[in-house]
């Protein structure tokens, strides 16, 4: 795209400045437009495993729901309690957004079709997904409310909890690509599976990580069974009770990119990213981007199954969860997958 | 272009924060442990910044260490905090006089 | 890899005992203190006679990160011992209290202790010191109940924390503007000359060890936490640390800075700054202390001191000084602790107030007589052994033409000499006191206060041949 | 001398008896503690009939290389020699003073008193300045005790004091001794005797010595701490104070400052001679209005031994003669001197000149014994004090007039203090009650004062018999220090060749 | 020095995301004030409770099993930092890389074995 706009007559530095903004608008808006779509999803799948009809009135089949509840809550007025921190009670939605924004940055939507090619990418995800842990204590804590407080409290102690497992998860998967980079990552499933599969998944070895993988993200999104955070029965609504308009909407649509997020790193990490399913030649005239989102939906689609039909957790078991079976797990996996590793393929 | 006395200078506003932050608060002990974790990240700015313009990866191993340490650290100083809150009911700087002289 | 291995059985012995005291009090549950105990002490006996066995080897192992060699192994034998004390006389102090992580904690520390001892790179320096520190942060809140306790290990920590910046930040420098954080790589950069870099990475690394061994100005957390911490730790953190941090220290400044050339100016300006205000603050300090742990901390300041003064002379004559200084102070000081540790008033409470020891001598004979002879030793006032190490600090100092150092520590002795025999004027002058003390001390304790109060009087005097062995042995490989 | 190490024996044996007797009871403690000093006196005077007068400088030297760093290395001249006939003599009898006024933790005090036998012979003994500093500042420990834990009332500031003054004259001399052995490669005493230090080095190591040696024997204006000891500490450790303690800082005098650092010497010895004078004077002055026995006896203690630092640095052989017999004579008679009040104090319990009065009349034996103690100390002839005063003053004279003038005046003012004592203490109306309830002599303190009054006597008459064996070594001061000495400004003997030969200063005895 | 212009995507992204939740945040805010919507009471300002004015400040004593967890995430999260540069250089340091991070991890998982012992893992 840089060229394209040194062909316009602008000099390097613009061009490539240009290029770089209109990657960014490329990756953030549709992806908003795709959490518009998603949040929709969810509702119109929770409704159908529950026998509903779920949002059906706004536009054809209920599709412009969630742009009229964005309307909605973008002309409603923002509230700040009076006994509230206002500075940091501001500041958190900005937060949890930006951060679910940022993480894209070095997805791979394509081969080499990612903003910043860096090679560390996985490290980067891991630490600005550890950032979103800011954005809901500050908001908990800002709010001085007892019920924000709490949730946030309950959010941030489960959040980490679980990122421990995921950063041991992760060693194993960087183990077998021998890289941080997503798109390296993704080539190096290439066959990986029997020879003809795409993925990481059908490895026997990595296949326990990935189902742990794909616990620990329904977990660390906080989504049900592990919805803790906004228990409605305790807690109201979690961290954000206290916000309302579009503040509260950020923090909504932050939520649901992370969701996002964590289905494409599943599908990522394990199952091939952009490649197609199987390696076999006809299939990679689909473009791998279609092929990402299809697995992406398949994920997000698992997501709200589990959310229609689990039920959830107490925090005790969660935690039980994951101190208890994960970190031990994962860290003996790391164990067997370097042990595998040295004794086949680096001896 | 950024040079190394440009790190060096961020690092030592940080550290001097880090250091007034120990000795002028006179509120929170948690603050201090936030200075104390200020402190050790102008030092791996340093230590990073020393081993790029050397090229020299000791400095970033160290950095490593320093991080692992510092979240030590800051394990036991929570700790610490946990246990004298628990006795005392407080955690203000100026409440810990319990021994004189 | 292997043959390193071979060279630091002593790490690896302490390593694996610590944890398998752990692991110990982890499955043992909280009864079986003496297990938890024997084991710990095991490991240490261990570890000091494969620390005897390799005594004579001169090696550096680990890419030259970690020595092995006599300095190293003197410096050692002596943590190891004061922590075996440390540990064998912990029972009796914390009754029921005592867990099995009193005695892991221990183990872990003078591991630290001893990497502290025989770094000779930043970076295993740095582990050392940071091994050593946080076991000790955690030793010396261990009583969770007590306020003291835990208001000591707050200091204790935050003062620490805060040191081992200084610490690191002088590190950053030194290897930023020597370009490795070798010893001898930056003793070779420093030969070329010292820019304002390295020289801020001098005093920087040396105010953060000063730290450690508590020298002024970077002495307050002392007072406090002795007196806080459980008497058993606060004997710990009297003997071993300081040895190990002398020990780095002495490395650092020898090895890593130089004895000659260009940075010798530099580093002796701060340790005799350090060492004449250690010892004038210690001897003030302690005047008019009512607590005999807040006194004894001011006279560890005093001691450390002294240390300094055979440091600044940078020879091989002062550092020999400085290990036969350690020696004799770690006995003397442990002595001291032990004497503390014995007198509880009739509630069973440790008396530690020094105004409750008047009149000590009459009922309590034998331990007012030991506590008499540690403190004139202190003093150093011969014919007690105190006294030798203190003349030998002094000699390097002349020799190296220190004299108005040397004369500026002998008049402060003379200050420090005032509070200790305050103390024996309490014990032997004054008339009894009220407050009930009895004396319910262990046989095993008695033992040691009696071996090293006998070894203090004159009975030292006859060891100086096998200590000059010794420590010439040590020092010289600095050299 | 072969054979029998008679100097590390008595040093063994008070110092086991030390260890014996704090395990004992309070009986069994005085009796090990008296047989031992009286088995130590036993080998100083076997030493002393062992002395080969004009033999060897050193004698009875022992050996061993023990410590590494310096030596155990023992021997004694005669002036040390004599020192230690002292000592043991003293020794025996402080015990016998303290057999019944001591009641108290009578084993550590005994054991302290035997400890304290140790060092000061071992001060005396010792030929390597290690060794000698460690006995030399050893010294402090037990004294320190026996003032605080003995003494009277204020005894806990007189011990602080004591201990304190002396130490920090001390360790200057350490440091001094660290760059003596430096410069000379040596410790040993008798290779640093002959040794020539650089003359501005002499400049610095003679001052060290003086800051240590000038607080111990105690000079004006240091000399403070003395009245404070005194008086606070218990008679067997005021007798061993003034008779013995005192004598290490002019040994020091003698065996270090004057020979190892003849240019200095020479150089200070206006500073010497200024100091005395005014102690003689002063302190003498000072005794005048004493109400305090104890204390009168330690001032006239600080004039005597200003006498004697006057004389040593007459740098003449009847100056430094005469500065020894005066040290053994103020030994012995000081001694009996506090022994005198001890007596008195143990019946009445008060040091107040004024509470007694009329002695005479009911204790005419112990007023006798006092009249001779008194006469000794101010210099009647027929006593020990006479000989020693006599020939310091007259060496001095030769040195310096004005110095001898002034030091003439102080044993004048002397003589009318301790007359005025004795006549308030023994002469007078015997009116109160309580004085007139006081027994004389009992049998114990007969058999204290008869050997000191003997000794008194037999130094006045023949002084001879002390002199003998310590000639040779004031010959070799006299001769080490002739190349610097300075002219006097008064000849005695105006033909006398001015350095005096080796040969013609060994016929030289009392009065040339 | 290293080259970091393949961050300066990230700056930039970093950048418009900010702007653009704080564009969300803020926005609404004046538009409201234009359509009349805000209109702030001191009812409506009150933190959220159920019904009754707040019993007590909500920055109350909470678990102290929180900073647990949080000491423990500490940990392990760092321990973890190790294992990542081992993870990619596994093939260059070989069987000694190895099994040091073998011993490593083994100290980790002593580390957990004593933090599950004691019964720090536990919630209820």
């Amino acid at each position: 795209m840089t060229e394209f706009f040194q062909n316009l007559g602008l000099s390097y530095e613009w061009a490539w400045g240009l290029a770089t903004i209109c990657g960014i608008l490329l990756i953030a808006l549709p992806l908003m437009l795709a959490v518009a779509m998603i949040i929709y999803a969810d509702r119109k799948i929770w409704a159908a495993m529950a026998l509903r009809r779920g949002p059906n009135v706004v536009g054809p089949f209920g599709l412009l729901q969630s742009f009229a509840d964005g309307l909605k809550v973008f002309l409603q007025e923002t509230i700040i309690p009076s006994s509230a921190n206002r500075g940091l009670f501001l500041i958190a939605p900005i937060i949890t957004f930006t951060v679910a924004l940022m993480a894209w940055a070095v997805i791979p939507f394509n081969s080499g079709a990612v903003l910043a090619d860096i090679n560390i990418g996985l490290l980067y995800i891991l630490a600005i997904s550890s950032l979103g842990v800011y954005g809901v204590i500050l908001s908990g804590w800002s709010s001085n409310s007892k019920y924000p407080f709490f949730s946030a409290l309950r959010a941030s102690a489960q959040m980490i909890s679980y990122e421990v497992s995921i950063g041991f998860i992760l060693i194993g998967v960087v183990l077998f690509a021998d890289s941080f980079n997503l798109n390296q990552i993704v080539r190096v499933q290439q066959g990986h599976g029997l020879g003809i599969v795409n993925a990481f998944g059908f490895n026997l070895l990595l296949f326990p990580l990935a189902v742990l993988f794909f616990i620990s993200s329904l977990a660390e999104t906080a989504r049900t069974p592990f919805d803790l955070t906004e228990a409605e029965s305790e807690l109201v609504a979690g961290y954000q009770t206290e916000y309302s308009s579009m503040s509260f909407a950020l923090f909504w649509l932050g939520e649901y990119a992370n969701v996002l997020l964590m289905c494409t790193l599943n599908a990522v990490l394990f199952w091939g990213g952009w490649l197609p399913p199987v390696d076999w030649a006809p299939l990679y005239v689909v473009p791998g981007w279609i092929w990402l989102f299809a697995k992406i939906f398949f994920f997000f689609f698992v997501f709200s199954w589990v959310k229609a039909t689990v039920p959830r957790y107490r925090y005790d078991q969660l935690m039980r969860l994951g101190w208890k079976v994960f970190l031990p797990i994962s860290l003996f996996w790391v164990f067997l997958v370097s042990g595998y590793l040295m004794l086949t393929r680096y001896s | 272009m950024i040079s190394v006395g440009h790190y060096l200078a961020v690092s030592a506003v940080l550290f001097t924060l880090g250091v007034l932050g120990i000795f002028i608060n006179r509120k929170n002990i948690i603050v201090i442990l936030m200075a104390i974790e200020l402190i050790l990240l102008a030092v791996n700015i340093n230590l990073v910044a020393f081993s790029a313009a050397l090229g020299d990866l000791v400095g970033q191993v160290f950095a490593m260490f320093v991080l692992t340490v510092a979240a030590g650290e800051a394990a036991i100083g929570l700790a610490i905090i946990v246990i004298y809150f628990r006795g005392r009911g407080t955690i203000a700087v100026d409440d810990a006089n319990r021994m004189k002289g | 890899m292997t043959a390193d291995l071979a060279l630091i059985w002593p790490e690896l012995i302490l390593t694996i005992g610590g944890l398998v005291t752990l692991l110990l009090g982890t499955f043992g549950g909280d009864r079986r203190v003496g297990l938890y105990q024997l084991a710990s002490l095991l490991t240490l006996a261990a570890g000091a006679a494969a620390v005897v066995a390799l005594f004579g080897t001169q090696a550096s192992v680990f890419s030259g990160t970690l020595a092995v060699d006599d300095f190293g192994g003197f410096a050692k034998l002596i943590i190891y011992a004061a922590s075996f004390v440390c540990i064998a006389i912990a029972p009796r102090y914390f009754g029921e209290g005592m867990r099995a992580e009193y005695s892991a904690l221990i183990v872990f520390a003078t591991l630290g202790m001893g990497i502290m001892a025989a770094s000779r790179d930043l970076m295993t320096l740095y582990i050392g010191l940071e091994l050593n520190s946080l076991g000790s942060y955690v030793l010396a809140s261990f009583m969770r109940g007590d306020d003291r306790s835990s208001e000591a290990g707050l200091k204790y920590f935050v003062l620490g924390a805060l040191a081992s910046g200084f610490l690191l930040f002088g590190i950053s420098l030194l290897y930023g503007f020597s370009g490795t954080t070798d010893f001898a790589g930056i003793a070779r950069a420093m030969g070329g000359g010292i820019n304002i870099g390295l020289l801020f990475g001098i005093v920087f690394v040396i105010a953060g060890l000063a730290f450690k061994i508590s020298a002024v100005p970077f002495h307050m957390w002392t007072p406090d936490v002795y007196e806080g911490a459980p008497t058993p730790v606060t004997t710990l953190f009297a003997s071993a640390p300081k040895v190990a941090a002398m020990a780095l220290l002495v490395r650092v400044v020898i090895d890593a800075m130089g004895s000659a050339g260009p940075a010798l100016a530099a580093w002796q300006q701060i340790i005799i700054f350090l060492s004449l205000a250690s010892i004038i603050l210690g001897a003030v300090g302690a005047i008019g202390q009512k607590n005999i742990k807040r006194l004894l901390a001011y006279s560890s300041i005093n001691n450390v001191g002294f240390m300094l003064i055979g440091l600044a002379a940078g020879t091989q004559q002062g550092v020999e000084a400085v290990l036969t200084y350690l020696l004799v102070y770690v006995v003397t000081t442990i002595g001291a602790f032990l004497f503390v540790m014995q007198l509880r008033d009739a509630d069973g409470r440790m008396v530690e107030s020094i105004p409750a020891y008047a009149g000590l001598s009459k009922r309590q004979p034998g331990l007012a007589a030991a506590m008499a002879v540690f403190l004139f030793s202190l003093a150093a006032i011969p014919p007690l052994f105190g006294f030798w190490p203190k003349y030998l600090v002094f000699e390097a100092a002349v020799n190296a033409g220190l004299v108005p150092l040397a004369v500026a520590g002998v008049v402060v002795s003379v200050i420090g000499a005032f509070y200790y025999i305050a103390i024996v004027k309490t014990m032997f002058f004054d008339d009894e006191a009220d407050a009930v003390i009895r004396n319910d001390g262990s046989r095993i304790e008695g033992a040691v206060i009696g071996v090293s109060a006998l070894w203090l009087s004159v009975i030292g005097y006859l060891f100086i041949p096998m200590l000059a062995v010794a420590a010439a042995g040590a020092a010289s490989v600095l050299f | 001398m072969s054979g029998l190490p008679i100097l590390s024996l008595m040093l063994a044996i008070p110092m086991v008896a030390a260890i014996l007797c704090l395990f004992l009871e309070a009986r069994p403690a005085r009796q090990v503690a008296l047989a031992a000093t009286l088995l130590d006196f036993a080998l100083a005077v076997l030493m002393w009939t062992q002395f080969d007068i004009g033999g060897a400088q050193w004698q009875f030297v022992e050996r061993a290389d023990l410590f590494g760093r310096f030596q155990w290395a023992l021997g004694v001249d005669g002036v040390a020699m004599m020192l230690v006939v002292l000592s043991a003599f003293l020794m025996p009898l402080c015990i016998l003073a303290s057999w019944e006024s001591v009641k108290e933790r009578v084993g550590l005090y005994m054991a302290m008193f035997l400890i304290m036998e140790v060092i000061m012979i071992g001060v005396f003994v010792a030929q390597d300045l290690l060794l000698f500093y460690i006995f030399f500042e050893g010294v402090l420990i037990p004294m320190y005790l026996i003032i605080g834990i003995w003494g009277g009332a204020n005894r806990r500031y007189a011990a602080y004091k004591f201990f304190l003054y002396t130490l920090l004259g001390s360790v200057l001399m350490l440091l001094a001794m660290i760059a003596m052995i430096r410069e000379a490669g040596t410790t040993e005493i008798p290779v640093l005797l002959n040794y020539d230090f650089p003359p501005e080095m002499q400049t610095w190591l003679w001052l060290a010595f003086f800051a240590s040696m000038a607080v111990k024997m105690p000079m004006w204006p240091v000399h403070t701490w003395l009245p404070d000891a005194h008086v606070q500490a218990p008679t067997a450790g005021s007798m061993i104070l003034a008779g013995v303690l005192l004598k290490m800082g002019s040994y020091g005098f003698l065996r270090f400052m004057m020979p190892m650092f003849p240019d200095a010497s020479a150089q200070f010895m206006w500073l010497i001679f200024g100091l005395s004078m005014v102690a003689v004077i002063y302190t003498s002055l000072v005794a005048l209005v004493q109400s305090d026995m104890k204390k009168l006896i330690a001032y006239s203690s600080v004039a005597h031994m200003a006498i004697v630092t006057a004389g040593l640095y007459a740098f003449n052989q009847q100056g430094i003669e005469g500065a020894l017999i005066v040290m053994l004579s103020h030994g012995v008679v000081s001694a009996a001197l506090f022994f005198c009040v001890g007596v008195i104090y143990d019946r009445l319990h008060t040091r107040e000149i004024d509470r007694y009065g009329g002695l005479a009349v009911n204790m005419p034996a112990y007023a006798l014994f006092f009249l001779l103690f008194t006469m000794a100390s101010i210099g009647l002839p027929g006593t020990s004090g006479f000989v020693g005063e006599f020939l310091s003053l007259a060496g001095l004279y030769e040195a310096s007039s004005w110095a001898a003038l002034a030091c003439t005046t102080g044993i004048i003012l002397g003589a009318a203090y301790m007359l005025y004592l004795y006549r308030r203490v023994v002469f007078g109306e015997l009116t109160k009650d309580d004085v007139k309830a006081m027994p004389d002599l009992n049998p114990r303190e007969w058999a204290i004062f008869v050997p000191l009054a003997a000794v008194t006597l037999w130094m006045g008459v023949y002084p001879e018999s002390f002199l003998a064996p310590m000639r040779g070594d004031v010959t070799t001061v006299v001769a080490r220090l002739a190349p610097t000495k300075p002219a006097g400004d008064a000849q005695l003997a105006a033909a006398r060749p001015k350095a005096a030969a080796p040969a013609d200063a060994h016929h030289a005895g009392g009065v040339q | 020095m290293v080259d970091l212009t393949q961050y300066l995507p990230i700056l930039i992204f970093l950048a418009v995301a900010v702007g653009l939740s704080a564009a969300f945040v803020f926005l609404p805010m004046g538009i409201a004030r234009l359509t009349g919507a805000h209109q702030p009471d001191p009812a409506k300002l009150s933190e959220y409770e159920c019904g009754f004015p707040a019993f007590e400040d909500a920055r109350s004593q909470f678990d102290v099993r929180f900073y647990l967890v949080a000491i423990l995430f500490i940990i392990f999260d760092l321990e973890a930092a190790f294992l990542f540069p081992w993870a990619v250089s596994l093939k260059e340091i070989g069987w000694a890389g190895w099994a040091t991070m073998m011993i490593f991890l083994a100290e980790l998982a002593i580390g957990l074995v004593y933090a599950w012992k004691k019964g720090a893992l536990d919630w209820e």
